[in-house]
């Protein structure tokens, strides 16, 4: 039997490579699913056959073990996201002199993705948010975000560090420092119902092995040992 | 039932966008359809075929490809930004834009059957009576293909208001400009507030409810006013 | 060209056959634009396409239409069917079917020429005997009722050329008695001329001054009814009842006996007194089903007509062995009789 | 009820007005079940109403319909349209306009009453004369066209009881002389009972035995045709063309003269010969104004046949004061002739 | 152009479901649309509404529903799972019945107005040739609501082929089993994938071009059987 991953749609190109190298390694197949986590958590909650489930957050996953559908042991953090402001033409200035210029600015949605949480507590820690608040354009997800930046709709947008690796169009990066925002913390769990659950361990083990960890590290994040 | 502020700024927000869609798409697609259902050129296939194109992509998929048609890099939003508009992603004009593109065919079909149910005769009658091509349309055309309307403006509301995916990459979810109801509502359900998302969800299905109950009560048999007795 | 074509309705159609259609149409016609105009013929044989190219509803390249020199179809163009000053009664009625009678009928009246408003609503509507059914449905009357709205709709257009296509088909005679002669007064009174299709060679010859005989997508006669119905041996004469039509004046009126009298060719004929006065020109059919040939004037029988002639022209009716059709002549008005070849031989009915 | 119902179709029907339409219907008939029963009412009447009841597509709780004590409907229910056996003429054609002609024949035959299938396709083909068009669609064809091939279709369903809603309306003379003949031979050869609505008293004569008039959707007549055309003042006898209907046997032929003799009350007439044979005893029809009324016997006319007859009453038309209706009695044969006033006068013709 | 063998698995299973969804659409919704089209019951206009329903919430939202009423505490689900059927949810299944709800008034409404245009005349004229109401509807209905049912097909397959919202919640992303195209479009878009995106989504348009217009293009004027000479 595969191990039925379901992973946040933030983590879709470090998982598959990591699959690929669990695969090798132990020559367990792994099947990927990917989605919100908030879509992947209520998927769960209603009997989704997942054995692991890595969220964008931690919350979710505490809330799945809180009601019993998640190992209580199981939780790890397994990635830390890093958050950039970004945009495809260079910024120059400072920080508060690019966020009053730019006319469109892009965040992804702070009540359901982490990496909007962040960039709305730098903004606030900046004292910028009620100053920018009547530019900025939300995205559902950060994938969304990074495409108002990408398409020049939104001139600089809060994304991901992992994103902007990953993209074609490399632009110019501003990296916001983290002490400005809460932790960006992805989280796993191994899921109740897994028939699975011995594999499911031996994967979790595997993610946080440092060799792994570092591996997450080269996509743009930092590793859970920072 | 308590809706915040943001709730009825949606709801109003979905009631304008899904009106103002149906009605332009309604008045658009009549002349789109009335070609589609009389011509006999090679080019019905195809443009057909390109009105149903935006279907077959998933929503969020064409917001994107709409995005960067309509970003200042894209060809239309460059066009459109030489001719001094604004650009449409983020702003209401642009939801109506897309939401416009992606429900095109559920407008554009059912008056495009009406019209090819009428058939030349009553129009060959009209013609007769010195009623011109455009006076024909207005006074013989348009009244016998009323259930095509009515299918017309169902399905495009119904479904403009639904619409979700497109209207949140082009829209940007813009609190009182672009968070439509939908939005409102996926917001909810992503955020795990599932009590506030059920509130909304069952608003919103008695209001469409009653709407649609209503229009379609509406629609009689017109084509044939019953017949005294008859059984088939 | 140069035909005086002033007041003339000429209409050439060359319409070939398609792969759809194995039927062609090829006329040349140059018909009075005034009084009534039949076109006869079998079924199929094109009488509705005729209409249709006049009305501009079927065009064809080789085609021309034109009214009192007013091209309507030419190398050059064509107008419009809206454009077209005429009426149409079609054959299958054609009303519309999201319009009551009385909204048919308003339809017509709100896009006529408002110019030449002769035929009046009222009128119209109590000639039709449709006042009671105006705010039914057309798919709520019956057979008849569309058929009347439908030539009512087309009178209210105020047509300066009336196309009409078996218009009476459904109508009971009592209806037809009522109509009949109100088109024949109209096309009168407003000098609207009529296209008119129909089977009824009684509507025909009680209608039209002048007549179309088509066979398969060609015309084999045309020309006034009065010298049509008097040739024989025309395609025309196999319709069953021959006649001739004789013009002449009224002379004499005698209302205690509702009939009237009408000289011709120094001879008279009494009939059926109808609203014409002494004086008048009026044209008469004679059927040859009803003409008897007798040697002696006898007094004592009830017909009441009796006109010398002399018999000009005998034919056997290669269809029908039994009957003798013998074209006579009053004076130089032809009349025809059918009569058994029994009693032409016992007659001894010959060339005098 | 215990009438004896065994061979008739006994049809009650009352449709009350609605809020649709004021017209109602109220009618209550026993008909033979074999020969043609005609349908005769003014545009409006009731007619195609009524042949929508007996086949079912209308029906009224208060109704009864049934065919050789076949019950179709009754307070105990109702026998749907597709079970009853009839064919149908619709007044419109209705024909699948997706089908071609050929394909609404076929769709005909496919569900026909295979155990009786006395009427063949290329003989109805022959006959409608429709054969050159059997691959177009309704769409392509004339008003006439689509017409026959309704017929065919009904013909070709092998029904036991035939609806006729005017189906010779849009067909020239030469047509329906065709198509006639075969329908009066068809209703005999094969027992199908057949019920004609038309507006042509000719057809109506020609084809029925039987036949109701009807006004305003209420019976004013109805009986054979035989005593209906011989009695005065009725309703039915508004209509132009009043006749009787003589019925006697063959007895003489001549070939040589295409004529034959019928006998009746020890009178003769002659005829012209169609198929019957010596000893056959036939029906003619003699219409009011082909009768003249002579007081002596005259050799010298056309007119073959002569009949001595008595004047038995004679009637003033209130509506058309120039002529007399005269009732004579040929031994007990009713006969009508329509004549002038001024003949009746001058023959001074009374009862005798 | 490559694509790799899990673009291939979702191409194949988007091709399985859109057939068989718009297959089973059009079977239900024909007796459905009859129904609609004929009844002068009062049910008429709340069926109607109820059929247009799903429309009207966003489809992530109703596939929330959907899995709320089809998982293992879900009242529908319960009852499945009672009766001895696996659950809907995550599988193959549960993608068609979800999509058949998501999709059904783009079927029901073209075919439902299409036997309204044939009226009772050709229905009248069947039936006294000794058509049964089943035959006549076979034979008659059908082949003149032709028009309608090419709409049906077309707005049914087209929609199924796009939809996503539903599919995603429903159907859970499994690979090879329910993850059909449009998720595995919107995948690559996530993970930023932007050339398989424009592969994948080029792909899928020319397909679908292609399909369509072919469709369309055989459908005729079926009314009139063109006029020789005919003007309007
Ligand atoms: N569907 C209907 N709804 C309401 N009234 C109707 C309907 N069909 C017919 N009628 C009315 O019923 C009356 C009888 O109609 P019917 O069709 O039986 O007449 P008919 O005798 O066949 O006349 P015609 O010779 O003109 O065909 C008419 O006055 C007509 O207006
Ligand atoms: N739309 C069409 N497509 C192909 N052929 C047609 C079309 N309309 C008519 N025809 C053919 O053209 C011929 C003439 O038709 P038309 O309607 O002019 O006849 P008609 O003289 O009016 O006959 P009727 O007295 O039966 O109405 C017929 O043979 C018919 O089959
Ligand atoms: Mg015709
Ligand atoms: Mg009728």
């Amino acid at each position: 039997r595969a191990l039925h991953l379901a992973v946040a749609s933030n983590f879709i190109a470090p998982i598959k490579q990591l699959a690929m190298e669990f695969q090798q390694e132990t020559g367990n197949d792994i099947t990927l699913s990917f989605g919100s986590s908030g879509k992947l958590f209520a998927q769960i909650q209603h009997g989704a056959p997942f054995d692991i489930f890595l969220s964008a957050d931690v919350a979710k996953p505490e809330a799945l073990i809180k009601n019993r559908l998640a190992e209580p042991n199981s939780l790890v953090i397994y990635a830390k996201g890093k958050l950039a402001l970004w945009s495809v033409h260079p910024m120059t200035g400072s920080l508060e002199d690019v966020l009053q210029r730019a006319h469109r600015i892009a965040i992804a949605n702070p009540k359901l993705a982490p990496y909007g949480k962040a960039a709305k507590e730098s903004l606030m820690s900046l004292s910028q948010w009620d100053t920018v608040k009547t530019k900025i354009v939300q995205g559902e997800n950060i994938g969304q975000t990074y495409q108002f930046v990408y398409s020049q709709n939104a001139d600089i947008g809060f994304v991901a560090y992992s994103q902007v690796l990953a993209g074609d169009i490399k632009g110019d990066i501003i990296a916001i420092p983290s002490q400005r925002h809460s932790k960006i913390n992805q989280a796993a769990v191994v899921v109740s119902q897994s028939k699975n659950k011995e594999l499911a361990k031996q994967f979790m083990a595997f993610l946080m092995r440092p060799d792994i960890q570092t591996k997450i590290a080269r996509f743009g994040y930092s590793t859970a040992a920072d | 039932m308590l809706l915040s502020p943001e709730d009825l700024g949606a709801i109003w927000l979905t009631l304008k966008l899904a009106s103002l869609v149906t009605l332009l798409l309604i008045v658009l697609c009549t002349p789109l359809a009335w070609w589609l259902a009389r011509t006999q050129s090679w080019l019905k296939g195809p443009i057909n075929a390109i009105v149903a194109m935006p279907l077959v992509l998933p929503p969020t998929v064409l917001g994107f490809y709409l995005l960067l048609l309509l970003g200042p890099q894209g060809s239309v939003g460059a066009f459109l930004g030489q001719i001094g508009f604004s650009a449409l992603p983020f702003s209401f004009a642009g939801l109506v834009v897309a939401s416009m593109l992606y429900s095109l065919p559920f407008v554009v079909q059912p008056i495009q059957n009406a019209f090819i149910a009428i058939g030349t005769k009553p129009l060959e009658a009209a013609a007769t009576l010195r009623s011109s091509p455009w006076d024909r349309f207005l006074y013989v055309a348009l009244p016998l293909a009323k259930p095509g309307y009515i299918s017309a403006a169902i399905l495009g509301f119904a479904h403009t208001v639904g619409e979700f995916g497109v209207v949140l990459m082009i829209g940007g979810n813009i609190p009182y400009e672009t968070r439509v109801i939908s939005i409102q509502i996926y917001d909810h359900v992503e955020a795990l507030e599932y009590g506030q998302a059920h509130t909304l969800s069952l608003l919103m299905m008695a209001f469409a409810f009653i709407v649609l109950a209503f229009l379609y009560g509406n629609q009689k048999r017109q084509k044939h006013h019953v017949v005294a007795g008859g059984v088939l | 060209m140069n035909l005086p074509t002033d007041n003339m309705l000429c209409v050439q159609i060359k319409q070939p056959a398609t792969s759809q259609s194995s039927f062609s149409l090829d006329v040349d016609l140059l018909l009075p634009s005034t009084g009534v105009t039949a076109l006869f013929g079998a079924s199929g044989s094109g009488k509705t396409t005729i209409l249709r190219h006049i009305a501009g509803l079927n065009i064809s390249q080789h085609s021309h239409v034109s009214l009192n020199n007013n091209i309507w179809q030419s190398a050059g163009g064509s107008v419009p069917p809206h454009k077209r000053p005429i009426g149409f009664v079609f054959q299958e009625g054609n009303l519309f079917e999201h319009l009551t009678a009385e909204g048919n009928l308003r339809f017509a009246m709100k896009r006529a020429n408002t110019g030449s408003s002769i035929i009046a609503f009222d009128e119209v509507i109590e000639l039709m005997n449709i006042r009671g059914i105006l705010t039914q449905f057309p798919a709520q009357l019956s057979g008849g009722e569309r058929q009347r709205v439908a030539i009512a709709r087309a009178l209210l257009i105020q047509p300066q050329l009336l196309l009409m296509d078996e218009p009476l088909a459904a109508l009971d005679e009592t209806l037809k008695q009522d109509i009949l002669p109100y088109l024949e007064a109209l096309c009168h009174r407003a000098n609207i001329p009529i296209l008119y299709v129909s089977h009824s060679l009684d509507e025909v010859i009680r209608l039209a001054d002048h007549m179309v005989v088509l066979e398969k997508g060609k015309v084999t006669e045309q020309g006034a009814v009065h010298s049509l119905l008097g040739k024989l041996g025309t395609s025309f004469s196999r319709y069953q009842d021959a006649s001739v039509v004789i013009s002449g004046v009224v002379t004499k009126q005698e209302k205690q006996w509702g009939l009237s009298w009408l000289e011709f060719d120094n001879q008279t004929i009494a009939f059926k007194q109808g609203n014409e006065s002494i004086n008048d020109t009026i044209r008469l059919r004679i059927q040859s089903k009803d003409v008897s040939i007798t040697l002696s004037k006898d007094n004592h029988s009830s017909i009441l007509n009796h006109i010398e002639a002399i018999v000009d022209e005998t034919e056997r009716d290669p269809q029908d062995p039994s009957t003798i059709r013998v074209r006579l002549l009053a004076g130089n008005t032809p009349i025809l009789a059918k009569v058994t070849a029994l009693s032409a031989h016992r007659l001894a009915l010959k060339k005098a």
